[in-house]
């Protein structure tokens, strides 16, 4: 059996066996949710530790691993999967995620079993979401990862969490409508004359190119381009679709802020990329103004907003708004190095977004609130929570040796090479977020860990119990490793990246 | 005997919409009934005069309105228990008081 | 063409008479005004039958709807208490619907029908004469032949049984609104 | 050379396993054990850099001729961006990054020392050193940098390290937004660094400084070739890249207006402000500028002209200020943004090459005495704090019999910044006073009168503390001096201080021989026509500052009640401060932040919430044909058969 499907039956298996299970022996469920958390993080090791050797073997072959299954003939719709550098890191990022998230979730008490049941939907959506090659496929696991955001949010989430949850979900939801739009329009377009069409994605670049050689007619690239990149778009939190997330965030349980903000918005930016932007190149190219525009707007606004929120949550939701703008705008760049930027700056941003979710969740299960006004001196009393916390507004704001800042100077310096003023200037525009960052992590770290005790209450809380420990050090070790030692990482993904960034003028 | 048929049907035309206007503009449920009277025999009397002139060696119409008359007497016995039935629920055959299946 | 022959007159007054009565029936403020009306004008549709020439169709109408449906509605109305004195006050706006609806669908299937132009050069006074043997009307209600309807005649005989029985077990108090 | 190459590696490796070891395990060990442990494994580091530097001076294998060549150590592939830029983590040998190996080993373990008594029974103690470490790898890695990007990694832990100092007593306020500030304003010009890199490397298609500072026929071919005639708003591109780079070094040797964080900074403790704000870190920007020195010099001369303007109205006004502060830290705060400031103008006024780069050599000169001296004024201001747990000046006075040791090595350091000979601020003072004579004499002027100014804060400073008489309420405890292990390096650094001026005074040892722009060696002689001057001016601010301050008279309140205006001015920073805050919270907070998240909520959202508005009020209104009255039914029923039926028949 192909190691790719592994990522979806282990937490089939999971679900199967938890489904079980008598919801009361909540330690058991929790166990199980470990060991099978586990074994997806081996399995992605080692699936990494396979991709590099077989990377020097074979260097030819876009994706490795490749299996496809027919599943639906009628529109020749395969099973069909495969990696390359770019999804074997998201791979090996989701699973970090989901198990510091399992951990983090030890602390759930309220119908853990269902929670648990749906958080592996959660997470079935997004692994075959990153390992599929087939359009149609790929659709579909991005829908399994959506409908489960909503009883997450609406079911075990605070505040207001059925309006958080219903926003969220409807507002992603009008994101796949377009992206389905846009899906359909590829198929019926690509369809080479005489021949069947295909949803394999590499197949469709292949047909998009023949036509363009044989000078086809490529002006449906133009609508579909822009619904396709919206659409995902909505879930990478492009201005001005982004207003979900904050919400959404803010209202949703520790463990599934972690995976949504983690993860599945990443999916956003993987879909732009990988379905976007590889399939119709030339509306790319000529488009991405738009997107630079609108994506540039992003990094800085959701910086700038994120100075003046009080909400923990909804500073780190704009925080993710002005980050994943940095990735949609990285890969608007266009070329070789700012779209590795662009995928190191996911594989980052997830870490250090789980990270700062799942601390703000220990904070806020301690003083139950997350008003940064309430609370202060934290520090003295959670040593090591605020320490941790400090580490990722560092990684946060770019400090060298933690991952954010390998994604944002490959991001910088790649972008900056595009020969045209326009997008120099824009650069130079995102690198002023860089500075905004640094404000509102450090108005929270001043006000909330630093200072005086602010209320006498805190004074009796304790550190961080055994699991929250693993989860915060597990993602500080991966935020530090990628930190330290980038170069694998991003020769990995510079490998997949090469492919499509080969299609554009500047690309390489 | 010289009536052009055109005349039959604009009779029965106006006895319908008689019968439509009473259905729309009364109040209670027994009048509407009755008004559901007049556009049954408005239909009655299309059949008769189409089979009359237009098909006289048959009784298709003819036989349609036997059965219309059949089935508008089971109606009005099942319409008037409703309405006794309704009267006994509400203390009225107000048309207006009954929009339970609203929305 | 001669337009005062006696039974072009009769129809005039028929067709008079009909459409009196049903405006009548449906603008009567007195219930049990109305219920006579409605008797007047179904009475008159059964001349009209008879003037066709349908003397067993007449014969139904006078004695199920006048004699039967008509007396159904009567008793209706007595049985139910309070009802007679209820004046039907039916100003405002679904008068004002009704009227349009009923005007402006009559003018339009007028037109239709004018406009349609029904069989110019048919010879009305063959059609007249013939009358309807009552054999046949049985042979027809019976028969299983084209053009014979024993079936719906079944069917027909089923749904009065099923009516008698529903309208029955609709009608029958509840044993609980009793106590 | 191998033998070097294999040493190396240690010298930021070290640094880094003690700041992991600590931080990571510092809480389950006693004090004591990681201040010795930090203590330690620093002093081999810096028997490392005294090793390699000693090797690289003295061996001879690195001069052809009198020229010293530049070796590059090791240099791991660290990033890679794309075939031509690539990141590396490389240990770059030359004179400049020679001499602040020494400088910043020298210092670095002086204040490790020091800090084992002054930290002494604090909480956090193991942070401290934790911190301590990390600060040391940064900035030995900031120096070694082979190539520019590595040297804006370091440059931003650097700044963190910073921080985390600054903000150690976490938990007092002023600390806190002390730290705030440093990181924030420091993190502003590192924006304008990067920028400056981008545009520097994205023609030059280099980050390594050997082709960047390759100087061939008056030209740095790489830059010259790529980048002459590109204009970007009418400047030279080049100007604006080199002119960015500069701002970020601004930022962090704190030329005005970027300097509002370092006095603030001083809320860290003593030791820490010794060793980051006063002798290291901050000579940083100056460090940047002239290891670029050949593309300012030769491919955008204006900016260094602008160098040098700036550099001499922060050095005036820095040492203008410093004369109405009473906190001592924050005198010799403003006192080092005068010196570095000193720094800048040297550099702004160098030519490049022999005599010419004379500027050079000087700043470079000033950056290694300043560095010992005020590392010392700051450690001896602690030892003071430590023995009357104030800084406020009129805490102090008298002190002179109880703190002997302090005392004498607190004069050196004051006569030797005053340029007093034969200390040796003297010399690295006149030096740069002769390259300001003969490039600009404005320059010059603003210089010489600030050398009198310096003479007079340091003297006032002096004279308050040690003369001057007590304070009104006598001390609470008796002062009484530090420990041993506070005293030994005031007294190393002193004798540093000393021997270096006595042995340039007798000719022994001359800068140039070490240290030039293009890294050959000159001959260069006192010029008194200069230095004679300068002593006097020296002389009269510490005659005037005698004075005023020796005894307790009303002199003071007298001499200020004439310039009562310019002094409060000059007591509240100009109002620097102000104008910051302003702009941060009224402008920046409010005017752009506040509006931006209101319309973010109001708008962008409200926007999403009108859809869903419009859909609910639609759907509410829509379902009301829904009514339930059959009558209705009826009448919509036949009025669309009537439609249709008068649609079909076409009317």
């Amino acid at each position: 059996m192909n190691i790719l499907s592994l990522f979806v039956i282990i937490p089939l298996v999971m679900m199967a066996v938890i489904f079980c299970v008598n919801g009361e022996k909540k330690s058991l469920i929790r166990t199980i949710m470990s060991i099978g958390g586990f074994a997806l993080l081996c399995t992605s090791a080692y699936l990494t530790i396979q991709f590099l050797e077989l990377r020097q073997i074979d260097s030819t072959s876009e994706f490795l691993f490749t299996e496809s299954a027919m599943w639906y003939e009628r529109f020749n719709i395969h099973y069909s999967v495969g990696v390359d550098g770019i999804s074997v890191a998201m791979l090996l990022l989701s699973s970090i995620v989901v198990i510091t998230g399992v951990f983090v979730s030890y602390a759930m008490e309220e119908k853990v079993k269902e929670y648990f049941l749906w958080f592996l939907m959660l997470s079935i959506g997004v692994y075959g979401f990153f390992i599929s090659l087939d359009l149609f496929t790929m659709f579909l696991f991005y829908e399994v990862a959506l409908i489960p955001m909503y009883l997450l949010i609406g079911l075990w989430g605070s505040g207001k969490k059925e309006y958080s949850a219903m926003k969220l979900t409807l507002m992603l939801m009008g994101g796949s409508a377009f992206l389905m739009v846009g899906i359909f329009g590829i198929y019926y377009n690509s369809i080479p004359e005489g021949s069947e069409g295909t949803f394999n994605i590499q197949e469709i670049a292949a047909n998009v190119q023949a036509l363009k050689a044989n000078g086809g007619d490529i002006s449906w690239e133009y609508i579909f381009f822009p619904l396709t990149f919206v659409g995902f778009g909505v879930l990478g939190a492009m201005f001005p679709f982004h207003t979900w997330s904050p919400d959404g965030h803010a209202s949703a349980p520790t463990a599934v802020s972690m995976l949504h903000a983690g993860v599945l918005m990443k999916l956003g930016g993987y879909g732009c990329f990988r379905v976007a932007m590889y399939l119709m190149p030339d509306a790319a190219q000529d488009l991405a103004w738009i997107f630079i525009i609108l994506t540039g707007i992003s990094v800085v606004y959701g910086a700038f907003s994120a100075c003046v929120q009080n909400d923990l949550k909804y500073i780190n939701a704009y925080s993710s708004v002005s980050h994943c703008g940095l990735v949609l705008f990285a890969l608007l760049m266009m070329n070789k190095t700012a779209m590795t930027g662009a995928i190191l700056q996911m594989v980052s941003h997830g870490l250090m977004t789980a990270l700062f979710f799942a601390l703000i969740g220990m904070i806020y299960g301690r003083t139950h609130t997350r008003d940064i006004r309430e609370m202060g001196g934290l520090m003295k009393i959670m040593p090591i929570l605020c320490v941790c916390y400090v580490i990722a507004g560092l990684a946060s704001l770019g400090l060298p040796g933690l991952s954010g800042f390998v994604a944002e100077m490959t991001i910088f310096v790649g972008a900056f090479q595009h020969p045209d003023l326009f997008h120099r200037v824009f650069v130079i525009l995102g690198c002023s977020s860089i500075v905004i960052t640094a404000v509102y992590i450090l108005r929270v770290v001043g006000k909330i860990l630093m200072g005086p005790v602010q209320d006498k209450h805190h004074e009796t809380l304790t550190d961080a119990v055994w699991y929250e420990k693993v989860a915060a050090f597990g993602l500080i070790a991966a935020i530090a490793a990628i930190g330290m030692a980038p170069l694998w990482l991003s020769n990995m993904i510079g490998g997949g990246i090469e492919n499509i960034a080969k299609l554009f003028t500047y690309g390489l | 005997m010289n009536i052009p048929v055109e005349s039959y049907f604009i009779l029965s035309t106006l006895l319908f919409f008689i019968g439509v206007y009473g259905f729309v503009a009364r109040k209670n449920l027994i009048s509407i009934l009755m008004s559901v009277e007049l556009i049954l025999n408005a239909a009655n009397i299309n059949f008769v005069v189409a089979n009359r002139f237009i098909f006289p060696e048959q009784l298709e119409g003819h036989i349609y309105s036997l059965f219309v008359i059949a089935i508008a007497a089971a109606e009005t016995a099942v319409a008037i228990s409703i309405i006794i039935n309704v009267y006994r629920q509400k203390k009225n055959i107000d048309a207006k008081s009954i929009n339970e299946l609203k929305y | 063409m001669e337009l005062l022959t006696a039974s072009n007159i009769i129809f005039f007054i028929l067709a008079a008479a009909i459409l009196l009565f049903g405006i009548l029936t449906v603008t009567s403020t007195k219930i049990l005004r109305s219920a006579t009306y409605l008797f007047f004008t179904l009475f008159c549709i059964a001349g009209l039958y008879l003037q066709l020439n349908y003397e067993f169709l007449a014969a139904v109408q006078l004695s199920v709807y006048a004699g039967g449906i008509v007396i159904l509605i009567v008793f209706a109305i007595l049985l139910i208490k309070g009802l007679g004195e209820d004046k039907e006050i039916n100003i405002g706006q679904r008068r004002i619907m009704g009227l349009v609806a009923a005007i402006v669908g009559s003018i339009t299937c007028a037109s239709v029908i004018i406009k349609f132009g029904f069989m110019p050069d048919y010879d009305l006074a063959d059609l007249m004469v013939q009358t309807v043997d009552m054999k046949v009307i049985g042979k027809t209600l019976m028969g299983t032949n084209q053009y014979e309807y024993l079936l719906p005649f079944e069917a027909v005989s089923v749904l009065l049984l099923a009516c008698i029985i529903g309208s029955i077990a609709i009608a029958t108090k509840d044993k609980e609104d009793n106590k | 050379m191998e033998q070097l190459a294999s040493l190396a590696p240690y010298v930021l490796i070290l640094p880094l396993c003690m700041f992991l070891i600590l931080g990571l395990f510092g809480k389950k060990m006693c004090p004591k054990v990681s201040g010795i442990l930090g203590t330690t494994v620093f002093g081999i580091v810096s028997v490392l850099c005294y090793y390699i530097a000693f090797k690289y001076f003295f061996s001879g294998d690195y001069q052809i001729g009198d020229t010293f060549q530049k070796v590059t150590l090791f240099n791991m592939e660290w990033l890679r961006m794309n075939q031509n830029l690539v990141i590396s983590i490389g240990f770059l040998l030359d004179p400049l990054s020679a001499i602040m190996l020494i400088v910043i080993s020298t210092v670095s373990l002086m204040v490790h020392i020091y800090s084992m008594g002054y930290m002494h029974g604090e909480g956090g103690f193991q942070r401290f050193y934790a911190i301590l470490s990390l600060f040391s790898f940064a900035m030995l890695g900031l120096v070694v940098a082979t190539n520019i990007f590595q040297m804006y990694i370091f440059w931003e832990l650097v700044g963190v390290s910073s921080f985390l100092l600054i903000s150690f007593y976490y938990f007092k306020h002023s600390a806190v937004r002390a730290a705030k500030k440093a990181f924030i304003v420091t993190r502003f010009a590192d924006m304008f660094f990067l920028i400056g890199i981008l545009i520097l490397s994205y023609y030059t298609k280099t980050f390594d400084f050997g082709p960047l500072t390759q100087v061939t026929d008056g030209h740095v071919e790489i830059v010259n070739s790529t980048m002459s005639g590109v204009t970007l708003l009418g400047f030279p591109i080049i100007s604006i890249a080199v002119f960015l780079i500069f701002l970020g070094g601004a930022g962090k040797s704190a030329m005005f207006p970027l300097h509002i964080w370092l006095p603030d900074a001083m809320e860290g403790p003593t030791p820490a402000s010794a060793l980051i704000h006063a002798a290291t870190m901050v000579v940083a920007g100056v460090y940047l500028v002239a290891r670029l020195f050949p593309i300012y010099s030769f491919e955008a001369p204006h900016v260094l002209e602008i160098i040098a303007y700036i550099g001499a109205f922060t050095s005036i006004f820095a040492a203008v200020i410093a004369c109405a502060q009473t906190d001592i830290k924050r005198v010799l705060a403003f006192s080092t943004i005068s010196q570095i400031a000193y720094m800048m103008v040297a550099l702004g006024v160098s030519g490049y090459g022999g005599v010419d780069g004379l500027g050079y050599t000087a700043s470079m000169w000033h950056l290694f005495t300043h560095a010992m001296f005020k590392a010392l004024l700051f450690m001896a201001a602690g030892a003071i704090i430590h023995a009357v747990h104030s800084n406020e000046m009129d805490a102090m006075g008298n002190l002179r019999k109880k703190l002997p040791i302090t005392h004498i090595t607190f004069l050196i350091a004051c006569l030797a910044i005053a340029g007093i000979p034969p200390f040796s601020g003297f010399f690295s003072k006149d030096e740069i006073l002769v390259a300001a004579f003969e490039t600009n004499k404005w320059v010059f002027a603003v210089e010489y009168f600030v050398a009198g100014l310096t003479a007079f804060y340091m003297f006032r400073l002096y004279y308050r503390i040690f003369w001057f008489g007590e304070p009104e309420n006598g001390y609470e405890h008796e002062p009484h001096e530090a420990p041993l292990n506070m005293t030994f390096p005031l007294m190393f650094l002193a004798a540093v201080t000393v021997i270096t001026g006595i042995s340039w005074a007798f000719g022994k040892f001359s800068f140039t021989e070490f240290i030039s722009s293009d890294y050959s060696s000159y001959e260069i002689h006192t010029h008194w026509n200069i230095a004679l001057p300068s002593i006097g001016a020296g002389l009269v601010g510490i005659l005037i500052a005698t004075f005023l301050y020796l005894e307790k008279t009303g002199r003071p309140n007298k001499a200020v009640s004439y310039i009562k205006k310019p002094y409060i001015w000059a007591y509240n920073k100009f109002y620097i401060d102000e104008i910051y805050l302003y702009v941060t919270n009224n402008i920046i907070f409010q005017r752009i932040c506040q509006p931006i998240a209101w319309f973010d909520r109001h708008i962008i959202d409200g926007f999403m919430n009108l859809l869903s508005w419009v859909t609910n009020k639609t759907s509410e209104e829509t379902k009301e044909v829904q009514s339930g009255y059959v009558q209705q039914y009826a009448w919509v029923f036949i009025m669309g058969v009537i439609t249709i039926v008068l649609l079909s028949i076409n009317l």
